[in-house]
């Protein structure tokens, strides 16, 4: 069921989106990451997904790619292109192509199932395994063959691949990099029987002037930013997706003095940050749902003794063990609300890997300067998926201690009590180490001096106190930020990868006539004025509810904000998020009015 | 001076074995010069958590069962501290024994001291892992054995409340051992409840001091754990300095010392994170 | 400072508040229980509520009771008699007690401060202690010799007391019983000298005509429920207010061939019983807020791999290890809301220990036949304070397996699925042990045969189903119930406690003229239809916040309800709740309208 | 017949030391004739975590790290199931650290079979607490040391996943150990993970099996602990039936063998809860 090849000017495009599906282990996925870099190359900035199984291998791997004139946090629905290494493959992707989407698909073992793909995509065939096997010895030549495919489609020009190569394989050696170029013109040379010829393919993808870049995953961005925030102690435990934290801490936080800590279970974790907590040290932990489930009586803990903590959940679909690998934003209630009984905390909620790094500069400030937790919330798509982000300007960062007492400090004082009422209901706090600053730190409830005690006339000047601190903090929670028509009636509420899929669903609307505006709170909890003003002011507000039981939707009305207003707009099949959905589901809830 | 926090006294009741372990490790400070802001001082919960308040020190309470990590979390990241962890048995043994475990595994530089009463006080008496339960008069669990049988373990004695010079001396012991960089140190004191658990008088004929044995070499780990079951089998329990391993097997604390912790300025370090961001570039 | 004691007529009452205060382990508290039982010879209801620190031994220890013709769950705020054992007693006390108030005091250490009791409460004094010691040789017996005196106070005739005294101290043995009725006798003496002669007393209390009751506390009612109820393994780790029911059970559990297991920590409890429930045992677990927030990862592998499982959390003043012996109602955010991913849930709050009973009966029910979490939340105050309630009519109870298989059930299948998606989303079970019906659970997501799986399609069916469940348990979940003027404008929702302390309010605001009606939920979550309603159908709603973050509010508005018809009173100092604070707040909020 | 799960194909990477673990346990049920429907497999997280998948008994995928008590809880319940767990070395010895010390202890009559590949499979290859980390080749944890330093264990062994008659032979005996209300057995399987930790080469010269010793005598505790003690110090590892109790100290599971639970129709026991309800009339 090959189709004929219509021969025509390439499609100019400035939007390319590309799917790639193999099985676990097969190379196929660096197809993805050697068009990304071919891409970026051209000013284009790319976005790479993963969908992989919580297995180590085989099983289907599929990785998508967009590449864009402006940074975009989402890979489109409709695809330009699918490059699919078997027949499982082609299963989940057929209703992504369209009229003019290309479908190159790895014949090696299995033609294309009749009737599964629609007419009018584009069907390119070649057996790269079977190839690759045959004329270069091994499978895993079928990656590069099929790029060769794939840049001609794209109509890269051979010798900018060629240059890719090279730079790719260069630490490999000079034997790779020769077999693998022997590949790359085997997937030249099938293109020619394609009538694809160099810089003549079926798309013509503009160039870009995005500069230098950062590529990123949202968990670098964090370790980063938790780095550079002046964290110096953090401990963890493995949990996909959240160990990729754990891991850049452990590669990097060394070099600045600090310790990455693998403990023996988050509970272990927790309780070790909290310790590193108490010396000054600026410390965290982080894990996925079930880890943090583990942590709800330690966060808890820093809560009630006032020890600033950074916890990172990194939402994964649940519930319970769940699939580890799929992306969901289930957590929002726990982080909101868990924990046994009144706790302050704050919950910052990044929608994109920039986002994640400055969130998490600002946590690190946030709790030790109000000594509570305070959570980097995100879900598994912006934190595994890469996306190129402007490189972060370290001139912007602050490092603010909050009232750490000195010696001298200390001197000057009449007494020292760890928790001091005071009028913005923080106390100055002196570390171990310090003379003069002995001091009693307590999950129970105290005294000022840190005695314990149930007197109810000191029990609620404490409660008192540490509510006050959340109102002190007001100020200083990052903002929110938004995208599309302002004067719009309609606004859409996301936190996490509903960022990246909301700019687009918002696009997509707009061609469809529909005025809206995307409001990513940025801050989940406490809820920021800006947030209730914005709900305020629209007259209908649809909140993108990445959960079953529509948990942003809840938090927003735990705050207060009326269920009136509020439209939920669920997804919890633990696929990511996609634009059109998104937009559809608003327009027909729009049109049906 | 300026005023900090009174030291109020305990609240347990009278006899309570804490009371001596208080006054030990209190003393101990004074015995080993350690200035008293330079020790962070964690205790878990129960009635044996809260030595911490009554002593001027700084203080921290830590969650039930968690008084270990939370001191080897603060040793990390500040190695200068003296860091004495403290607290039940039911803390320690019961709901904190896998991080027990680990400690021993991992052999940080801190002193833990557990208040062995045998039942959990401030709950009313319940039965804790070491209480001497139906294994024909053999404690179901032997912490210090528990440690013998890892090779990560650096220290392990027992005292008993009731026999004070004893007990400081090890108690010496071991925050030395720990401030000395030569890892964990574990101190259990046999410190009875009265009110629940009132055994104060069996504890002389029970424990067997092999500080008075002249040929006991506690560096042996093999003999002493040889020792320590022949004592279980025959319903006695070994006390004094059981095991100080003569050389480490390895550094104390993990696979590095870690580098102490020099403040977070950015400015310092700006240049190392550019090196960082450089290697995202692409 | 003693007052000169005016003689006249006892004052006739058919409601009793009295508060006996001293220290921990002295024996003052026995006097409470004397009264208790005095009170309960002659039909009234009665209800204790103790006050004691977390420590052993010392420290201020106060029992209060009221007795009253009809059950009442609440201390009132003013008191008729108070006695108090010694000076630090004396504070905390004074403001409860007023005009018609008298006074019982120790003086065997320290008279009554200057100024510290307002001239018109009517003060008796007596140096117990000292007489105990020089007449009768041991302190203790200063408990009997007061006991003589409250007895006087209130009227009740010499013999009756005698006859109590026999009876309790029966076991004890004769010479017990001789010195304790000396005692009593000595007692008798002294209120001679202050002009009260038997039966005549300051208060004459009326006799009431309740029968045959139970005297219990919600603990030990939950512990009966759970048995009745048919739960045959509870795992538990002691914590203070909840060590109760786990006693209660080792107690109770084995005579009915149950178990009843101290785990070595709260992650090992609740999975037992977890793994007890996978057997088709009904199963359960239990804890205060910091135990329950271990237990969080747990619980939610309940709701995910559908294992019924029922969860006590008795919860005492937070946050984290918080006030161990206080009232709060502050883990109610946690038990709707925490956990990770989504997961559903049943939240049942009793209100009494009656009513603990009956829903811990419902909670094994609901459990087993839904396959689920289900929560019974108490408080300190009705866990550990005693009440006298109905005998429970065992008649009324059901037991309800569900959709469980025998082996017949099983032969007549084409194919058992644990997990089969079925109209009302619970799927028949299979316990181990039965042939043929060997099946997977996990925490995982799953097909309906329980093979792991993250399928879209499939995902999204299980997680449909869950939800569907909760619909399906919508009619047997236990209903509202509520007090007081059915046409008022005004509603009062209440949990736990609050259901006593509200009854006292609504009758206290209608002296005042204020109309209202209370509210108890009994189920929390998910929120019934009725109590929808019922706030739907009222002018203005007071929520009684036993929380600082106003936690029921935040329920009740995280469900739907608009934050505009919501007025929270919060409570947060670790006292109780008493009904004339609430009476005139309310009464106050009311009025400056 | 009632069509019941399909038995899927395990998805580990061909060469991975769990698919013999799975192939004896299966086999073991057959070879003792245990009904399939009368056995409950329970098993952690992690690559070992999914036997239960692959065998047609009662399975349970339990949390990460809590499959014993699990265990234990579903045993309690009903004496009459054979009860085994099985689960990694991440998921048994370091967040499940704490609950293998008190299965010991507590000796409930459950089967625990470890695959222990000294890292963590699923989560791509982290050290695990018995990996051989810094102490001069000792394995930083050896769960049978543990075992034996405990009075309540009863059965405590190490199989090869490369030696499969003797894994059959003590997976067989693990089985018949905790059927026979002898208490909790312990097995440990070394079980490789090539792609993450391939050392199957080191096993042979490593494992010294005592069941080839003629004179080993496995009742005798103090002299398993001693040669192992030995082993370790020369960096190698025990493997056989290290500790077999030939009398257990104390019943299993705890003060009294729990009677079977017998139902909970109402009206066989109302006498008995009005008895339980007359204690509270006052
Ligand atoms: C998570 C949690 N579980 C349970 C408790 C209740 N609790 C407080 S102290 C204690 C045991 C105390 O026993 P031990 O550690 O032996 O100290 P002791 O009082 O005997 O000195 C328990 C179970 C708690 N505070 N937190
Ligand atoms: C509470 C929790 N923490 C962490 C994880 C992530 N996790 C899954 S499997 C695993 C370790 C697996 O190692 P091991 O038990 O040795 O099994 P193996 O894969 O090696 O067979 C971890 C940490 C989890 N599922 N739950
Ligand atoms: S109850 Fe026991 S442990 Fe607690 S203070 Fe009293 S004697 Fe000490
Ligand atoms: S990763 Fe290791 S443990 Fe997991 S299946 Fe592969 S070889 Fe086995
Ligand atoms: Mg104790
Ligand atoms: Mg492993």
């Amino acid at each position: 069921m090959e189709k004929e090849n219509k021969v025509a000017e390439p499609i100019q495009i400035d939007d390319v989106n590309v799917l790639v599906s193999g099985q676990g282990g097969d190379g196929s996925l660096t197809v993805t990451n050697m068009l990304g870099s071919l891409l970026r190359a051209r000013g284009m900035g790319v976005y790479t997904e993963r969908d992989v199984l919580s297995r180590i291998k085989g099983g289907k791997a599929a990785a998508s790619l967009r590449g864009s004139l402006n940074e975009r946090f989402v890979v489109r629905d409709r695809l330009q292109l699918a490059v699919i290494m078997d027949e499982e493959g082609l299963h989940g992707v057929a209703n992504r192509l369209g009229g003019d989407s290309v479908l190159l698909y790895d014949s090696s073992d299995a033609p294309i199932p009749e009737g599964l793909i629609s007419d009018d995509v584009r069907v390119l065939v070649a057996p790269f395994g079977r190839l690759a096997v045959r004329r270069l010895g091994r499978i895993l030549y079928k990656n590069s063959i099929s790029t060769g495919v794939v840049a001609r489609i794209l109509s890269i020009p051979d010798e900018e691949v060629r240059t890719e190569f090279r730079a790719r394989f260069k630490r490999l050696g000079g034997a790779i990099i020769d077999q693998n170029l022997k590949a790359l013109d085997l997937g030249f040379e099938i293109a020619e029987g394609m009538e694809l010829s160099s810089d003549t393919g079926v798309f013509r993808v503009d160039k870009g002037d995005i500069g230098e870049r950062l590529l990123m995953t949202g968990n670098e961005a964090i370790g980063m930013g938790f780095v550079v925030g002046g964290g110096r102690f953090f401990a963890g435990y493995p949990i996909t997706p959240a160990t990729d934290v754990l891991e850049f801490l452990q590669r990097h936080l060394p070099t600045f003095g600090g310790v990455a800590w693998q403990g023996e279970d988050e509970l272990a974790s927790v309780n070790m940050a909290i310790g590193a907590s108490l010396t000054g040290v600026r410390s965290g932990t982080g894990s996925s749902g079930p880890g943090i489930a583990l942590m709800q009586e330690g966060i808890g803990q820093a809560g009630s003794g006032e020890v600033p903590l950074v916890v990172v959940d990194t939402q994964r679909a649940g519930p319970s063990t769940g699939m580890p690998t799929k992306p969901e934003q289930s957590d929002l209630n726990m982080v909101c609300f868990g924990g046994n009984g009144d706790f302050e905390r704050i919950v910052l909620v990044p929608g994109d890997p920039e986002d994640c790094f400055w969130l998490t500069v600002d946590a690190c400030n946030l709790a030790q300067k109000y000594q509570m937790p305070v959570f980097v919330v995100t879900d598994q798509a912006i934190s595994q998926n890469t996306a190129s982000v402007p490189r972060f300007d370290l001139d912007q960062v602050k490092i603010d201690v909050g009232k750490r007492l000195s010696e001298e400090d200390l001197k000057s004082l009449e007494k020292y009590q760890r928790y001091a009422i005071t009028e913005d209901g923080v106390s100055p706090y002196s570390v171990p180490g310090t003379p003069g600053g002995q001091s009693l730190v307590t999950g129970n409830e105290r005294d000022e001096f840190g005695n314990v005690t149930t007197l109810p006339g000191i029990r609620q000047k404490m409660a008192d106190k540490r509510k006050l601190k959340l109102e002190t903090a007001k100020d200083d929670l990052p903002k929110p930020r938004e995208y599309g028509d302002e004067s719009a009636e309609i606004g859409i509420v996301v936190v996490n990868a509903g960022w990246g899929a909301g700019m687009d669903a918002v696009d997509e609307l707009k061609k469809l006539g529909v005025a809206s505006r995307l409001h990513h709170p940025r801050t989940l909890w406490p809820l920021t004025d800006e947030t209730r003003s914005f709900i305020d002011e629209k007259k209908r507000v649809y909140v993108i509810d990445h959960s079953s039981s529509a948990q942003l939707s809840g938090v927003l009305m735990h705050a207060g904000i009326s269920s009136q207003k509020l439209h939920s707009i669920m997804r919890y099949d633990g696929t990511p998020l996609r634009p059109v959905d998104l937009a559809e589901e608003i327009y027909r809830r729009e049109t049906e009015k | 001076m300026t005023e900090t926090f009174p030291i109020k006294q305990p609240i347990w009741c009278a006899g309570c074995g804490h009371f001596g372990v208080l006054a030990a490790m209190d003393a101990s400070f004074d015995r080993l010069e350690i200035p008293r802001h330079d020790a962070l001082v964690l205790a878990g919960i129960g009635c044996s958590g809260t030595v911490q308040n009554h002593m001027p020190s700084y203080g921290y309470h830590a969650l039930h069962g968690r008084v270990v990590p939370s001191a080897i979390g603060a040793k990390l990241a500040n190695p200068d501290l003296t860091v004495v962890a403290a607290g039940g048995d039911g803390d320690g043994y019961a709901i904190g024994g896998g991080h027990l475990l680990h400690a021993f595994r991992t052999n940080a530089n801190i002193t833990y001291v557990v208040m062995n009463n045998e039942t959990y006080g401030l709950t009313k008496g319940q039965p804790s892992p070491s209480n001497a339960g139906g294994y024909q008069g053999q404690r179901e669990m032997d912490p210090i054995m528990v440690g013998l049988s890892l090779p990560g373990s650096t220290f392990l004695a027992r005292a008993y409340t009731g026999a004070p010079a004893q007990l400081d001396d090890l108690m010496d012991a071991a925050i030395n051992h720990a401030r000395a960089g030569q890892g964990f140190a574990f101190l259990e004191v046999i410190s009875p409840c009265v009110t629940y658990n009132d055994n104060y008088h069996e504890w002389p004929s029970t424990l067997v001091n092999v500080d008075e044995d002249e040929g006991y070499d506690p560096s042996d780990r093999a003999t002493a754990m040889a020792l320590n079951m022949k004592l279980a089998s025959e319903g006695k329990v070994a006390a004094g300095l059981i095991y100080r391993a003569s050389a480490t097997l390895r550094e104390a604390t993990g696979d590095s010392p870690p580098t102490p912790l020099e403040g977070i300025d950015l400015p310092r370090f700006t240049d190392s994170y550019e090196q960082v961001l450089d290697g995202y570039v692409g």
